[in-house]
Formats: C-alpha cells, structure tokens, sequence
C-alpha cells in the first residue's frame, strides 16, 4: 500500500553575508513509503538545470549554496522534488535573489558606558559588527537598530541608528537597571536575531541637568 | 516577493545590476588602497619606488579616459568595454599575487588575507559586468581586448629589491586601475540608470 | 655679496574635484638676492617638459593646474627650481597623482529642521554638496560625516552619515542649544574642512516619552 509524495514547498532562503547562501523546504506527505527529495535550480536565461551542489551543511530538508555557486548577478529558479516507489511531486517554482535573503547574524560585543559630563551625562552603547561580514567598505553596508528598557518594565523602546556602531543616551533615569539589545541588517535584507542583553545600573547620585 | 508574473520577465533590473556592480568596485577598491598603503609603508620606505613605478603597468597600452571630459565623451558602450578589458587585464595577475604573497619574509596575514578576497571579488565583478554588457547591448560579449602580464618571474626574482619594487608596482598599478574602474563604473551607474543626474 | 639661493621643497598638492589641482612649494633662503622660481614637470607616458601653465591662481608659491593641464591615473613627477644671479638649486622630485589628492571643499547650506511627530520627533539635518564638486554626473562620490554637541558641551559627537545628504538626529534634550557642522570626502581621498556651523534651539514642551 502507500501513496505517491504530496507536494513538497520551498520555505525560505537566507545569506548571511551575501557570499553564500542557504534554502529550507518543507516536505510534503510522504505517503507512508520512503521519499527523498531532490532540489534542481536554474539560473535567468540559463536552460541547464543544476541540482544542489549539498544537501548537508544546512541541515535537514535544506540546501546549502557555498561561493561558487552563489551568485549576485542573477535570479534563482529552484524548484524540490518528492520521490517515492508510487510517484513523485514538485514544488511550484521559487525565485531567490540573493542580494534580498541578506539576514546577517547579529552584532556582537555589545558594550555600556556611563558618560559623566558635567552638562548632560548619558550612556554610550558601542557594539561590533557580526563575525565574517565584509562590511568595512560597503560589500555589506549594515544599518544598526538599538533596543532597550528599564529592567522591570515590559515595553522596549526602539531605536534606529543607521550605519554606525556607537549610540549616546540621553535622558535616563538616575537609579534605575537598563536592558539593551542591538540588531543589524544589509541596506535591502531581513532584520538579523537580537544580540545577547547587556545590562546596565545607571548611577544614582549624578545631576539631571534641567 | 520577486518575479511576481513567473519567470518570463524574472531578471535582476539593470538598476540593481549596476548598484552591486558598483558597491563591489567600491569595496575592491577600498581593499587595493588598503593593501597597497600596508606594503608601501611596511616595505617600500625610502626606496624611491614611485619613480621607477611611472610607465611600469602592464594595461597602461589599453586606452582609458583620463580625466571628466574624457570620460563623459566617450560611448557608454565604450566605456563598458573599457572597464572589461581592465577586468580581464588583472585575471592573471591577481591570481599569481595571491600564491606569491606567501612568499614574501613575514608578510602579514592582512596583506595575504586582501590578495585573497581582491582575487575572489574581482572575478565576481568580473562576472556581473559580463551580465551587464550582455544587458546593455546583448549579443555582444565586449571584444575580448585585454594586456596580457608577464610579470611572474619579476616577482619570483632572488634580489630582494628588485622583487620587493615588482610587488610594489603590481599593487600600485592595481589601486590605480581599481579605481578607474569604479570611477568609470559610477559614471556609467549615472548616466545609465539616473540620466546622469545622480 | 649674496648667495646662490638655498634648495626649495615642493610641500603638497590638493585637488578640491579631481578636475583641477594646485600644488605649493616652500621657498629655501634667496641668499639675499631676488630669486625667481620655475616649476618643470612632467606626465606619465610623455617624454617632453612643461612648465607650470599658471603661478598665479593659487597664490603666492604655487602652481595652478586647470582642467586642460589636468589628467588623472597619471603621474606627474615635478621639481621647482630657484634662481638668483648667483646661481640656481632645484628641489627633489616629487611625484603627485591627481586620483590620490582629492581634498574637497566642505558641504554648505547645513539646515537644522525640528519635525515633531506624535510618536517620535526629531533633527532632521540637511546640506549640499560643495559647489564645484561634480557629485551629478557621478565622476565624484561623496561621503559625509556630522558633528553636534550641545553648545555647552566641549566634545563634539560624530555621526558617519556615508553617501546620503540629509540624517535624521532622535533624543536630543528639550530646551537645550545644539550646534552641528558636517564634511565630506571623496573615495580614499582627505576629508575637507567642517562646514560653517549651524545652531538649534530644542524646543522646552514637547512631549517628552518615558
């Protein structure tokens, strides 16, 4: 007994430095017999079709493009293929550009400072850019978006930085314990996760200037 | 989503093309500065090498525009063609400098690390604008015009000097050329894709 | 009596739009004689001597290149040389390429506009390019970089905009007077001087999110 595959569905794509980059698909019944699935792509204007050049690197049901086969230059066609003893399925067609599955992994080393200024004390943030992207002259150009909140208060209040990697705070309140987070992304991609939290206790003593 | 209507018109737009075309030229160059900045001043001091280095490039006998007006009168198609034949003038060369580098008395890592990623964006560039001109006027690879280099056994060579000021004028003849690329690049990007009104 | 006069020494060349450039020699001693001085140069792929086409335009020392005189990627290797009636002395070579001398004049109409909005209000910071820098057709790129503080405060935050020429500043403190100036830089070249300074009054009233 047992069926022909249902209809595989590719999922999604991501690069995470806009060097390589990595699908996800999600299978369809397999019919109660053994299915394995193959994923064949073509590139714009191409005829050939390619087939995954690894299936492992990404984890299951996945396929993992390294730089040679990752290219900027032009529109993916790819489609999944459910195989079983009864029949086969394929996905409908998904196209990738690779330059807009950009989600970078996440800033790190997130740092908190207190600035004691006679005039306006305030907290400078500073963090790093994600390990491996490019980003010193523009490959990558990532925008930065800060977060952050009063340790027993619920709501985050959002900031949106731009291109650098240091941010002055004004305005906090003496006393009180802050939670921050920061994220990045390429100028045309996804949002990245949230860094790790950093924490800080602002002083309580110093002078609000009014 | 892209290609909304299925793959018919599916297509990078020629917009985006010249964007990453030009990020990339802008991140090489950066990188060439970068490099040859780093061996200048870490090999080259007092050395007198810029003035063995004038007439010393191996793509000086390809014609380029060599200031605005110049560059503004010449056919766009020219100046595509210009840029590629720049391109394919570096293939070698760069290639060579990457294994070459190694070999250099305690070149740092950063200096090999940029040969490394010069060589490895170069040819993707090179890449994107062969899908550029092949947008632009289709049909027509560009004529395959470029300066062959015959530089290898130069940096190979046993004096020191000599083969210090053969790396010296291969990475200050690439800082040059990278950035006549992206200057061209970002000309073409103007006038191609915002009427010249950038 | 007198002397032969001492060796002058070319000192720097700078190009506000990679169209033109200037360079400045530094007089040696005249040895007490009048002493005149010639600057010979000559260019990448040409065998044949010039001479400076204009010791006028930029002053006293110097050497005007315009537009016709002007190549870029070419080196230009140049030597000024002193004469008195006892004698001549002539400075080292010196090698200048006009693609690595790009110095520009600063950005100008920097205009500080408070846009208050329910939900966040801030700076919105706006300037031109400098006049003579051809930033339209593309053959210049210009990146830019902010600087404000509080007209009270000595130390100046600086903000790296990157290509755009406006910004938006959030958080700033109400009631308090700021002052911001902006500059820009070509590709690898020198960052020109500040722009002239621009001041804002925070408004007091407004609304102030804890």
């Amino acid at each position: 007994n047992g069926q022909p595959p249902g209809k595989p569905e590719m999922i999604r794509c991501r690069s995470p430095e806009k060097e390589t980059f990595t699908c996800w698909w999600k299978p369809g019944s397999d019919g109660g017999l053994p299915t394995n699935y193959t994923l064949l792509y073509t590139k714009e204007r191409e005829e050939s079709y390619h087939e995954c050049p690894d299936y492992v690197t990404g984890g299951p049901n996945s396929c993992y493009f390294d730089q040679k086969h990752t290219s900027v230059w032009t529109i993916y066609n790819m489609t999944v293929k459910a195989t079983n003893a009864l029949g086969s399925n394929i996905s409908t067609p998904y196209y990738v550009d690779v330059a807009y599955i950009v989600e970078p992994n996440p800033p790190v080393n997130l740092t908190l400072e207190w600035v004691g200024q006679a005039y306006a004390s305030y907290l400078l943030l500073k963090w790093v850019p994600p390990p491996r992207a490019d980003v010193r002259s523009g490959w990558l150009t990532l925008e930065y978006e800060l977060r952050i909140r009063p340790k027993e208060e619920p709501e985050w209040d959002n900031i949106f930085v731009g291109l650098g990697t240091k941010y002055q705070l004004f305005r906090l309140n003496p006393g009180i314990k802050y939670v921050a987070q920061v994220r990045c992304r390429s100028d045309r991609g996804e949002w990245s996760q949230w860094s790790s939290e950093s924490h800080f206790q602002v002083p309580k003593e110093f002078k609000l200037k009014d | 989503p892209i290609c909304p209507n299925g793959s018919n018109s599916c297509q990078v737009s020629l917009g985006d093309l010249f964007d990453r075309a030009v990020r990339l030229s802008h991140y090489i160059h950066s990188l060439s500065s970068e490099m040859f900045n780093e061996f200048d001043e870490r090999y080259a001091q007092g050395r007198g090498f810029i003035a063995k280095a004038i007439n010393s490039c191996h793509t000086s006998s390809l014609t380029t525009p060599e200031d605005k007006e110049q560059a503004q009168q010449i056919h766009h198609e020219d100046l595509l063609n210009v840029v590629l034949s720049v391109l394919r003038s570096w293939n070698d060369p760069l290639l060579h400098l990457v294994s070459e580098v190694q070999r250099i008395k305690e070149a740092p890592d950063t200096i090999l690390w940029k040969a490394m990623e010069i060589e490895e964006q170069n040819k993707r560039l090179l890449e994107g604008m062969e899908k550029i001109v092949g947008r632009v006027h289709p049909g027509d690879l560009g004529n395959e015009v470029y300066s062959t280099w015959s530089g290898l056994p130069s940096l190979q060579l046993a004096d020191e000097d000599s083969r210090l000021f053969a790396f010296y004028n291969l990475l200050h003849c690439f800082r040059r050329d990278s950035h006549k690329i992206d200057n061209y690049l970002k000309l073409l990007k103007c006038r191609l894709i915002h009427d010249s009104n950038c």
